[in-house]
């Protein structure tokens, strides 16, 4: 579904992704690990364009060059995104925010899914609550709400599981394999538990130090490497 | 870099952390006390007739739905939030709800936020050299030198939050676990008398996750935590005692087994699986 | 490893001085402050290298203007604090001035008053305002000249810090502040000259305002100011103070949960600010003889946040640039293209806002500057 | 006074004894020798030529004084010749003959001489005119003829006036009269007609009945004094009346002078100190149609509506694409960039039109008042802006609520990054939103144009007063901008009758300031945490 | 030949007073190349040096001090508004250079420097206020102005006047604005009631700038004509009036010494070299431009009776210098630096004109010192030698207060 080749990123002076490369396979829920600040967040910005990458290639979908799709162009390429920190708009109500991830949508529906709600029914309740009002898990459910409002192909997910309580972090992993096995939705994950990405994931990627250092299905993922790579 | 193997030592307590002397009074009880407290936002009832009571020295959980009001609650405890009704007290002498947040937190109350926010224009060093216990009025700020002394704490917060070789860069380019980090780094900084940690391990792996549990244990005791986390593995391994906040008010207290088989906590918290 | 606070454990005062920055800053100004002053009393006039008395006053005039920049960058650009009335300060301290130069006028007026200025006699007052006593005497006019701006800056700051205005809610009533005492001042029967103001000047502290010699030193002693002032700024910075208001602009509510009272900071800095200000218009007023109430207008005070904004802010030496380059250029430009220089100042600002997004003084930085502070800050007005 | 009752003398007689087309043509030399007199004779003489050319019973006579009037009556320095003056402006005028009505063509104006007239004899003129309007079948007429005559009437008026009341069908007309009967009875003493008078807001009445108060008969003083103090309590309710709509059109202005700002600085964020520039494009505009359609100013100013939005639309367009997307993130440099395009327009304007004000003309249909009662009318000028305002507020209002821009556009300034991500155009929001706003203060500039003078200070003077607007309403808030501008328009004009314009302005200012501090996010404020910060 | 003679002109170009004095610099450049054109003065050519004040009053002192000291220019044109004069004012004596101000301005004031071609107040508001008292016959009196001094100075000196001719109190409206005031409401329809009180009211009007155009709208909106309510305005000339749609105001009046509308071949003559210069069809003229005009005309014959531009020499050679006005009569140059001009009332015409309706009969001396104020009374100016001074006291006999008493 998404192939990253070669790809380096630069902050200013700072080098911060080094050749990387990842395959996130198709109908597959790939997760990438790796320390604070090794440079996961800023691989999921270069896939959505948030971030320009210096060189390297994005390969969507078979075919589709993302470095050279405008950002608002991505979404509509049927790519959802939830970023780290939710990123939710503060001052329009749950519904609005849910309402701005129908610009994307290709039937170019004016409903919000139905469906949305009943994933998360807090969202229902709390339609005309001002976004920023939330409580902090709640704004994470908005923001992969609104993801999913674009009924993507691609779910980018950056740490979906912070500040959620439990029973619905688990919710959502099901979720995650639901969308997988009924609609081939392909997932890419940053998750740091790994209960979670063992539980949910098929596959893994390790970051380091902007490398990726490992990759593999998720049964691979042995102690030894956690050791080496997850820990400080 | 081997600092962090030292500091796993349970029973070493660092200087730097020991509590300043505060003028909080708990000769007679405890160092914080809710009582009935309820506040609503738009008519929506977040906090509701809330009664909470933390001992000096105490680790203490609270675990809670989303929404559940914990922020909310510490938002009323540190002063951002006025309640509407119900009282506050600090110790035996300090009535909060009096008091405006710059008093609270010179009283000896700190606070990591739920989502990390740190000075992001000003230096990794220099959000810690802010947070630090000293004079806080302006002319003492104004005239105030870093001492070796000042200096030498520093870095030692620097070494524990591992951001010691990013100390001279912004904050507002770390990541988001780096800013978590930093946070907990300026909480120790003011060494409060009461800690109001929101989150600390969102974003951490299982190892910090372990360093962070460590790091607040040994705080308790001579000061005293609140904990706002959803990670359950994570509460497991410090808790003591858990209060579960449910719709604003407490749903259950006890000891984490206690609490995790409560079937009201299991229905409307932890789910099935947990 | 810890090395970038070397000086930190100076009396905040001193700190300045170990700083490049601040050495270069100083230097080059007494550097020009001498050249200027040998240049004018070496060459006689006429000759190709003499800087005559009008170049003297109006390079003081800048100065005083640089001052001014430098009051307002501390605020905007340090705390956050984006004053559209700073103007009101300017104006009071030059007001104050302006009383002290009025009354020495004494009975050399139109009228041959002792004691009234013409333009009370103009309008038939039989006696002195009792605001008006004591400017005769120049050590209380000059603490007026402080103690004014100061008093307002204050007052004004109290209340507003107090009730948490922030962002574009504080610049407007700044500029609402501003507007009112200029309506205020054009008032005849406010008892300062109304929309003519003061002027007609004759001497300062027994000295001739007309007098080449007077000139330097009022020029001198405006370049002496700006030097004070930078370093007073400067040390307010590079203390423990200045890193809380940088908190302060960022995460004003943050700050206070780790124990500052923000709005005992934001007074503090604004109050010292408005000083200088008035510093800076008390200085002004002698040596362009006029003081009126469209020093208060909104629009000057807007003004000089462009000059500020434009030199680069939050770094002083920046509003400095600014102050001393959009005055110049206006200089110039309403001399010798006078229909047209609207278009090359208008064309000026546009071109650096958008090709140096930190002002002239990006330009000068080597060392990379905190790049999101700027934005940080920005974002407070949007929200 | 004397002129004028032998006028009406004359005038009624003529205008009762000969109907219509009865009047003789008098020679040409005749009516050149009437004519001659009126030119040559001084202000005091002038009376008497008028009534002589009145009772010469020339048809074409009233045609004179009308255009005599209306300072169109000429004499040519060359030939003597008299004309009437079609169009004046310029170094040529056109003019046709005054004898004949041919138009001759344009003649250099120092050829012309115009029969002086001052406002003493216009007066005169007109109140000839309006006794013979009495009698014409058009009631509109005659009651303004009517209502002329108040406080005019003398004893042979008086006598008239009765005789005509009782034909008179008309009930407005027929009050009118009584009361300019009443009020002339009143000052001959006739204490029944001050019942007539009680409760009447004619000033003229008022001027009787003050007089009759003082007067030595107890009987009419007391029955003055009691008809004027009903009068006090009508007048009382009337000038609060009058107030809140000085108020209301007062804040209209400063509504619609802001309302552009609130969404490009409100909801956008861009300090855009050009707003006024914009505002005074837009009146520019309805200038430029003006000279577009000569002599058709009420046709223009409808289609500048339109067209101001458009040019000022275009030129905020122009202002985002070149300035201010390079500003992304950096909002308080917008101020200084567009600082700079607001002095390079204005002095653009004083460059390519001119430094001097133009003039723009008020349709017909926008001039005048509209008349409520004789104490309280309502400008119609500020009517139409008042609920032109309202018409452009709600607009604003349906687009931001009811379209995708309104959502999109506040997605977009709350996190840029993010739309992005959600597949919202920014740019294209910003241009769409950048030119609604823009256009819109295009709008304000054309109603602006009726109001105040259309120069290049227009924007000047309104940039600061719209940026408290919007603040004191609380940024981003499209009510908030309504509700403050109107209130701080309706409390400057309750403050001003008595603290005078200047202190009503310093005071409304110290109230922005004092009420800020009791709400330190405007009249609406943004709440809830994300506000809080 | 010789170096060229500089004259240096000090009008803002932009700024909120580019509306008025902009024209006034296109004034001079047109007499200056006219008088190029005639061979210059004493054989030399005249360089204008324009500069832009730009409506800012420090700039003014500046851009002065930059005509005389850099440009080193022999006479300068400029100023209109009061403050920019009082802030050129001691830049011009400092450094002794010449200063021709053109517009009508409040009086109390005389400058060795400066002379004066606008009117004083008894040039222009006295002899107005006596048409319409004795012409017209206004018993009631409202005294609009904008908040500042010409108009301050003005309504105390005609309240003086009025109250001397038996006005009572209470028959006096006094009323200001602040600058640019554009919402006019109120105050119309309080001199509407004001003038509804039986008695014949007039506005006299010091409404400065851009506030008159909201002024006459809402005056002509409000139903006021000018056959009511007549306005007599001091600050409203042909080129205001270019920027209103003059409909409703005919009949409102005007006090100038110059109109546009006098017939006359001088007149005739400087309007065509206007519209030529201009290059439209529609330029009008003003009073200020006629005082440009005599100005410039009696610093060439001053010059050229003193055959030097030198400012010491021009300052004598001028005082008595007489030149024709464009209204058919003499500007003569007085001793106090003030000239003597004829005083018109005008009608406003719906062509934006004037209508003379009343002149004096024989032009007035510009009077320095106000007879009708208090503090100046006694005071008259004579820069003649060897009384040289501008305040002399003729009551102690002494020079006022000015810095070098006479010897
Ligand atoms: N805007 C920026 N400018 C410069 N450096 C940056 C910027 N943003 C991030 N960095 C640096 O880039 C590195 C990678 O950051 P990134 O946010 O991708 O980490 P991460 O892997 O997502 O970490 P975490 O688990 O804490 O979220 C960090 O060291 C951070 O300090
Ligand atoms: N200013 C506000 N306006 C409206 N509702 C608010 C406001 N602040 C909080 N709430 C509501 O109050 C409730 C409690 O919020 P709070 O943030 O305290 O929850 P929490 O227990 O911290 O949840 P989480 O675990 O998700 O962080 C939430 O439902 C939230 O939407
Ligand atoms: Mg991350
Ligand atoms: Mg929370």
């Amino acid at each position: 579904m998404l192939k990253v080749d070669k790809l380096n990123q630069f902050y200013g002076e700072s080098h911060t992704l080094w050749d990387l490369e990842l395959d996130v396979p198709k109908g597959q829920c790939t997760c990438v690990m790796g320390r604070n600040g090794v440079g996961k967040t800023t691989l999921m910005k270069c896939i959505m364009g948030e971030e320009s990458v210096k060189d390297g290639s994005l390969n969507y979908n078979g075919g589709v060059e993302l470095t050279q799709q405008k950002v608002e162009d991505r979404s509509r390429l049927g790519i959802g995104y939830v970023p780290q920190g939710r990123q939710i708009f503060p001052l329009l109500t749950v519904e609005e925010n849910l309402r701005t991830g129908l610009a994307a949508r290709k039937d170019g529906s004016k409903q919000i899914p139905e469906r949305i709600y009943e994933l998360f029914p807090v969202l229902k309740e709390m339609k005309n609550r001002r976004g920023g009002d939330l409580s902090g898990g709640q704004q994470q459910q908005l923001a992969i709400g609104r993801a999913l409002v674009i009924e993507p192909q691609l779910l980018i997910l950056d740490e979906p599981g912070e500040g959620i309580q439990p029973n619905i972090v688990a919710q959502i992993g099901e979720v995650i394999r639901k969308l997988i096995a009924e609609d081939g939705l392909t997932v890419l994950l940053v998750e740091q538990k790994l209960p979670f990405a063992r539980k949910y994931a098929d596959r893994f990627a390790i970051l380091d130090r902007g490398r990726r250092v490992a990759q593999g299905d998720i049964g691979e993922l042995s102690d030894e490497l956690i050791k080496q790579h997850l820990t400080v | 870099m081997n600092f962090f193997e030292e500091i796993s030592h349970r029973d070493r307590v660092f200087e730097f952390l020991a509590p300043a002397a505060s003028p909080v009074d708990v000769r007679h009880g405890p160092i914080l006390y809710l009582e009935d407290v309820s506040v609503s936002f738009d008519g929506f009832k977040a906090i509701n007739n809330l009664n909470l009571t933390i001992d000096d020295g105490e680790l203490r959980c609270i675990i809670g739905p989303n929404g559940a009001g914990k922020t909310t609650m510490m938002d009323i405890i540190t002063g951002k939030t006025r309640p509407d009704t119900g009282s506050v007290w600090f110790g035996s002498r300090h009535n909060l709800l009096t008091m405006n947040e710059p008093d609270i937190a010179t009283l000896g109350i700190g606070r990591k936020f739920q989502k990390p926010t740190v000075f992001e224009a000003l230096t990794v060093f220099e959000n810690l050299e802010l947070a630090m216990a000293t004079d806080k009025r302006v002319l003492p700020t104004l005239t105030a030198r870093l001492t070796g002394e000042h200096r030498d704490r520093i870095e030692e917060v620097l070494n524990l939050i591992g951001l010691a070789q990013l100390h001279h860069r912004e904050a507002g380019i770390l990541s988001h676990g780096q800013k978590q980090w930093l946070e907990i780094g300026m909480l120790l900084m003011q060494k409060p008398r009461l800690l109001l940690v929101d989150e600390p391990v969102a974003g951490m792996t299982e190892q910090e996750m372990e360093r962070t549990a460590e790091l607040l244990t040994n705080l308790a005791g001579e000061q005293s935590v609140v904990v706002v986390e959803h990670d359950m593995g994570f509460v497991r391994s410090i808790a003591k005692k858990v209060t579960v906040l449910h719709q604003g008010s407490v749903l259950a207290e006890g000891t984490m087994d206690q609490v995790s088989n409560d079937p009201k906590v299991i229905e409307v918290y932890l789910g099935e699986g947990a | 490893m810890v090395s970038s606070n070397l000086n930190t454990s100076k009396p905040w005062l001193l700190r300045p001085f170990n700083e490049r920055s601040t050495q270069l800053f100083l230097g080059i100004l007494f550097g020009a402050l001498a050249l200027v002053t040998i240049l004018h009393l070496a060459f006689p006039e006429g000759h190709a290298l003499h800087v005559s008395a009008y170049t003297v006053t109006l390079l003081g005039k800048y100065l005083c203007y640089a001052l001014l920049a430098v009051a307002v960058d501390l605020v905007w650009g340090f705390l956050g604090i984006l004053s559209l009335g700073h103007g009101a300060f300017f104006a009071l301290g030059g007001y104050a001035m302006g009383m002290y130069l009025m009354r020495q006028i004494g009975d050399r007026g139109v009228y041959g008053d002792p004691v009234l200025p013409d333009f009370m006699v103009f309008l038939n007052w039989q006696e002195l305002p009792w605001f008006w006593h004591g400017f005769d005497m120049a050590w209380f006019a000059f603490i007026m000249v402080l103690l004014a701006p100061g008093l307002l800056a204050l007052i004004f700051g109290f209340l507003a810090f107090r009730s948490r205005v922030t962002g574009v809610y504080l610049s407007i009533i700044t500029q609402a502040l501003t507007f009112a005492l200029m309506l205020a001042f054009f008032r005849n029967e406010m008892g300062f000259g109304g929309n003519n103001g003061l002027t007609d000047f004759k001497d300062i502290l027994g000295f001739d305002l007309r007098s080449d010699a007077t000139r330097l030193g009022l020029f001198i002693a405006t370049g002496i100011a700006l030097a004070i002032g930078y370093v007073v700024c400067r040390g307010i910075v590079l203390s423990k103070l200045g890193r809380v208001s940088v908190a302060c602009r960022d995460a004003e509510a943050r700050t206070r949960f780790i124990g500052y009272r923000v709005e005992r900071v934001q007074l503090f800095v604004f109050v010292v600010s408005a000083m200088l200000a008035g510093v800076a218009g008390a200085l002004y007023v002698p040596q362009v003889g006029i003081i009126n109430p469209s020093e208060f207008s909104p629009l000057f005070s807007i003004e000089v946040v462009v000059w500020v904004a434009l030199g680069g802010r939050a770094t002083l030496y920046g509003a400095v640039i600014g102050a001393l380059l959009v005055n110049y250029a206006k200089t110039v430009f309403t001399g010798i293209m006078p229909d047209a220089w609207l278009f090359a100042l208008g064309g000026l600002f546009v071109l650096v806002t958008v090709l140096l997004p930190k002002g002239i003084a990006g330009l000068l930085q080597r060392r990379k500057a905190p790049e999101d502070s700027a934005q940080a800050a920005g974002q407070e007005v949007t929200a | 006074m004397s002129i004028l009752r032998l006028l009406t003398g004359l005038l009624l007689l003529l205008s009762l004894s000969l109907p219509a087309g009865v009047y003789a043509q008098s020679s040409d030399s005749e009516a050149s020798a009437l004519l001659q007199a009126l030119a040559d004779s001084s202000y005091a003489q002038k009376q008497q030529v008028i009534s002589d050319i009145v009772s010469s019973g020339d048809e074409r006579a009233r045609t004179w004084l009308e255009a005599y009037a209306d300072g169109k009556l000429a004499q040519t320095k060359d030939t003597g010749a008299f004309v009437f003056v079609l169009s004046n402006r310029g170094r040529d005028w056109t003019v046709a003959d005054a004898l004949s009505g041919d138009t001759i063509g344009e003649m250099s104006r120092r050829n012309i001489d115009r029969i002086r007239i001052n406002n003493a004899l216009r007066k005169e003129l007109e109140g000839m005119l309006s006794v013979i309007d009495l009698t014409v079948d058009d009631a509109d007429t005659r009651l303004a003829a009517a209502r002329a005559l108040k406080g005019e009437v003398d004893a042979a008026l008086a006598e008239r006036i009765g005789t005509l009341l009782d034909t008179e069908a008309d009930d407005d007309v027929h009050d009118a009269l009584t009361e300019a009967l009443a009020i002339y009875q009143v000052a001959q003493g006739e204490v029944a007609a001050v019942a007539v008078l009680s409760g009447s807001l004619n000033p003229q009445a008022r001027v009787a009945l003050n007089n009759a108060a003082q007067s030595d008969n107890p009987e009419l003083a007391a029955a003055a004094a009691k008809a004027l103090e009903s009068i006090q309590t009508k007048l009382k309710i009337n000038s609060a009346a009058e107030t809140l709509y000085f108020g209301l059109s007062l804040g209209s202005v400063l509504v619609l002078a802001a309302i552009g700002l609130a969404i490009t600085f409100g909801v956008m964020g861009v300090i855009n100190m050009a707003h006024g520039e914009l505002i005074m494009l837009g009146a520019y505009t309805t200038w430029g149609m003006q000279q577009l359609f000569p002599g058709q100013p009420g046709l223009a100013l409808i289609l500048s509506i339109p067209a101001g939005f458009l040019v000022a639309a275009l030129a905020g367009i122009a202002i985002e694409r070149t300035v201010i997307q390079h500003l992304k993130g950096r909002p308080l440099e917008t101020l200084l960039a567009t600082f700079g395009v607001s002095l390079i327009l204005q002095q653009l304007v004083r460059t390519v039109i001119s430094p001097l004000n133009r003039s723009v003309v008020t349709p017909e249909w926008m001039s005048g008042s509209l008349m409520i009662n004789e104490a309280l009318s309502l400008t119609l000028n500020r009517l139409y802006v008042i609920g032109f305002a309202l018409v452009v507020f709600a607009g604003l209002m349906l687009i931001m609520r009811k379209t995708r821009l309104g959502l999109e556009v506040r997605a977009v300034t709350q996190n840029r990054a993010m739309a992005r991500s959600m597949g919202i155009k920014a740019t294209r929001v910003d241009i769409l939103t950048f030119g609604l706003g823009s256009g819109v203060a295009g709008l304000a500039g054309v109603a602006l144009s009726q109001i105040t003078n259309v120069g290049p200070n227009l924007g000047q003077s309104y940039i600061i007063d719209s940026f408290m607007v919007v603040v004191f309403g609380g940024v981003g808030n499209l009510w908030g901008t309504l509700v403050a501008g109107l209130s701080l328009g309706t409390i400057n004009q309750i403050l001003e009758p008595w603290a005078g314009a200047v202190l009503a302005k310093i005071v409304v200012l110290v109230f922005i300031i004092l009420f800020i501090q009791k709400r330190p996010r405007g009249l609406f404020p943004q709440k809830g945490r994300a506000a809080e910060g | 030949a010789e170096d060229p003679i500089k004259v240096g002109i000090l009008h803002s170009l932009s700024g909120t007073m580019a509306i008025s004095e902009s024209t006034l610099k296109d004034t001079l450049l047109m007499l200056i190349e006219k008088q190029n054109a005639e061979g210059g003065v004493l054989g030399r050519q005249l360089e204008p040096v324009v500069v832009d004040p730009a409506s800012n009053w420090p700039l003014f002192a500046e851009k002065a001090r930059e005509l005389l000291a850099k440009e080193e220019v022999d006479v300068i044109f400029g100023n209109w508004t009061s403050v920019s004069r009082k802030s050129v004012l001691p830049v011009v004596e400092e450094l002794n250079g010449l200063l021709f101000y053109p517009v009508q301005y409040e009086g109390e004031e005389s400058s060795e420097n400066v002379f004066y071609t606008g009117a004083a107040p008894n040039q222009q508001a006295i002899p107005a206020v006596d048409y319409l008292m004795n012409e017209i016959g206004v018993e009631r009196w409202v005294l609009a102005g904008t908040d500042y001094v010409y108009p301050r100075t003005t309504n105390k000196i005609l309240e003086t006047y009025l109250k001397s001719h038996g006005v009572a109190e209470e028959d006096i409206m006094i009323n200001y604005t602040p600058f640019g005031h554009s919402n006019w409401q109120s105050i119309v329809a309080d001199i509407k009631a004001f003038g509804s009180e039986g008695k014949k009211t007039a506005v006299v009007s010091t409404i400065n700038g851009d506030a008159n155009v909201p002024f006459y709208r809402e005056l002509g909106n409000q139903g006021i004509d000018a056959s009511d309510i007549p306005v007599v305005a001091f600050s409203v000339g042909e080129q205001e009036l270019s920027g209103i749609d003059t409909a409703p105001l005919v009949g409102h009046l005007a006090a100038w010494n110059y109109f546009m509308s006098v017939e006359g071949d001088a007149n005739y003559e400087f309007i065509d070299a206007w519209v030529d210069y201009t290059g439209n069809e529609e330029a009008v003229t003003n009073d200020p431009m006629e005082a440009h005009f005599i100005g410039f005309n009696m610093w060439v014959d001053a010059v050229e009776k003193a055959g030097t531009a030198d400012v010491d020499a021009v300052k004598d050679a001028i005082i008595g210098v007489t030149v024709p006005n464009l209204t058919g009569g003499y500007a003569t140059m007085m001793p106090n630096h003030h000239i003597t001009k004829p005083v018109l009332i005008g009608e406003i015409q719906d062509n934006g004109q004037f209508e003379v309706v009343w002149e004096t009969p024989s032009t007035v001396a510009g009077d320095a010192w106000s007879d009708f104020l208090p503090g100046s009374m006694d005071l008259i100016s004579d820069w003649r030698k060897p009384l040289a001074c501008g305040n002399y006291n003729v009551v102690t006999h002494s020079c006022g207060g000015a810095e070098e008493p006479a010897e």
